[in-house]
């Protein structure tokens, strides 16, 4: 019986080639991950708009070099950012003074989100090993043969009761679309903030609608806390993943324009319950392709 | 390949392998001269024999295939019967209705169709003569299946064509003849 | 029976077998008493490793199997093309890794650790027989799924518990107090 073996320390579950390059760290993404996991490096103090245009870059500079566009690694960067990017958004939420159970439960929330983190690059890592065992065990070839003629004539008469018609039934039944299952509710896990995504989300959609491209500054010019900029920022980030917006910024750091590009039904009830602890279902359902 | 390697290499075909494979093949395969090929499968059947080891290597119909030495027939049918049951299971019974109305249909569509694994299945439809290979895809290579004679008998039609059309269970079902099912 | 006819007998049941069997299994076939069974099972799986045979007996999935020996991949495979070609995506490994070490699951769950929807790439996972249905959460009535005997045996392992030990990739974990990390 052999047991699967880990990997040499220190080897990370896939070798990077994305360095990051800021003020206060220089040096692969995985390692700047690892200091933010490991509390060495605050989130707050991480300049996430340049990792981003870094890696950019980076991708960018691949496709020139008409290296294969890696779409893995691509992947991985988005979870990993958006991860980086909640993380940053529950530290910025305005703390003060732990009073109230409230703010208990946000102080939670920041570590559920380190521990997401570290949950996730675990199971990168495992899936690593998964892939290379796998591969390994895969050069080696079940015996599945069917059975000798002789033993199968020694099986029983088979029963048939079924008439054609009854036939055509089940492969009727085989062949319907399978009705996706339902998914659970709720992830109780995650901190439901006092100011909800979706409302935020059906706000923005409403003025976007009628007042066609607008800036992000016009976008929170009322927000009466920066709570509120941060829940429609947030907002904001899951209608561009529902596709019902898209972004449009001149240079980095630039003013970020925002345009309508969905239709008219949309409403923010297609929008994840990532933020807002709602049922999921309905988006389960639209994404099951 | 030394001596050893190449008979072993052999054994290694032959006992993952389902169908009786020829010398010439194996040749091809290992690229060897046939008649080395046939020299080292008579070898190794005749070290089987005299070790008395429980399964024997048979040239049959001109092809070379393992099977389980008819000395311990009563231990093996014995092993065989246990458990079977005349009827075939729900998943058997779905799994067989797909491959009538899909053939001829590699596995993989099955499955894709079934959204379960299917190759155990599609084994046991063999091993009851109701199903059968029809050749592989030119495309992927993948055996293809469909139904036999005997499946045909036991519905009690005469051909493929007539077994009855689904719409009737299915309504829309001819939309459906344009997706893809597979992933 | 006698020693050789033991092992032989557990050689020609095991020629038919499109299954890893159960020690127990074989010992109820042949009415021998289990550990018996197991030590001649180990002693054959030995000898054929010491002889440099093409084939080796394996215990994976809780069961004894015959496969054809690794070194010898590149020839099998040209007869077997189906199945084994097919990789596995980084999104499906990753989906299947989170599977196996939080067991039984629903897709929620396994969605909320990789941070996008799995429910296609279940799909798929379902259809390759890697991962199969477990019943229904009794709280919220979702679906849960767990990983299949086939998963074991496509990795080389008894049982989960053989699963390599999920901590040492989770650095930093001390400093994380009291969440709590199964496995």
């Amino acid at each position: 019986m052999e047991h699967l073996s880990h990997p040499p320390e220190g080897e990370s579950g896939s070798a990077s080639g994305f360095e990051v390059r800021l003020e206060n760290f220089t040096g692969p993404f995985d390692a700047l991950l690892s200091l933010i996991t490991k509390r060495r490096l605050d989130i707050t103090e991480v300049a996430l708009a340049t990792v981003t245009d870094d890696f950019i870059a980076y991708i960018r500079a691949m496709q020139e070099r008409g290296e294969e566009w890696a779409l893995d690694e691509a992947s991985e960067f988005l979870v990993i950012a958006a991860t980086l990017l909640d993380l940053k958004a529950a530290r910025l939420l305005p703390q003060g003074e732990v009073e109230d159970e409230e703010d208990v439960a946000r102080l939670e929330a920041r570590d559920l989100l380190f521990a997401r983190l570290l949950q996730y690059k675990a199971f990168k890592e495992i899936a690593g090993i998964f892939g290379e065992t796998l591969e390994a065990e895969g050069r080696r070839f079940p015996r599945a043969v069917s059975l000798e003629p002789s033993f199968a004539a020694l099986l029983p008469e088979l029963v048939w009761q079924h008439t054609p018609e009854q036939f055509a039934a089940l492969a009727a039944k085989a062949f319907a679309p399978k009705e996706a299952p339902p998914s659970e509710v709720g992830l109780t896990h995650l901190h439901a903030p006092p100011v909800s995504v979706r409302e935020q989300a059906a706000i923005i959609g409403a003025r976007l609608r009628v007042g066609g491209a607008q800036t992000f500054r016009a976008l929170t010019a009322d927000a009466e806390s920066r709570l509120v900029v941060v829940a429609r920022f947030l907002a904001l980030l899951e209608m561009f993943r529902d596709r019902a917006v898209a972004f449009e910024q001149a240079a980095p750091l630039g003013e970020l324009s925002v345009r309508w590009t969905a239709g008219q039904d949309w409403t923010a009830e297609r929008l994840s319950e990532e933020y807002d602890d709602e049922p999921q279902e309905e988006r389960e359902e639209q994404h099951a392709g | 390949m030394q001596g050893d390697r190449r008979a072993a290499a052999l054994e290694a075909v032959l006992m993952v392998v389902d169908e009786p494979v020829s010398s010439a093949e194996l040749a091809a395969t290992l690229e060897l001269p046939e008649p080395e090929v046939e020299e080292l499968l008579t070898g190794l059947a005749a070290e089987y024999d005299a070790a008395g080891r429980g399964f024997e290597l048979r040239s049959v119909a001109g092809g070379w295939r393992f099977y389980s030495r008819p000395e311990f027939a009563e231990i093996v049918s014995h092993y065989v019967l246990e458990g079977q049951t005349s009827r075939l299971t729900q998943a058997a019974l779905e799994t067989l209705a797909v491959i009538a109305y899909r053939q001829p249909v590699p596995r993989s569509r099955v499955a894709a169709i079934r959204g379960v694994n299917v190759d155990s299945v599609v084994r046991t439809l063999v091993s009851r003569g109701l199903v059968e290979e029809a050749g592989t895809d030119p495309e992927s290579g993948a055996i293809l299946y469909q139904t036999t004679s005997y499946f045909l008998e036991r519905l009690g039609i005469g051909s493929v064509a007539e077994l009855p059309r689904l719409s009737p269970h299915l309504p829309g079902l001819d939309e459906l003849g344009a997706i893809e099912f597979e992933r």
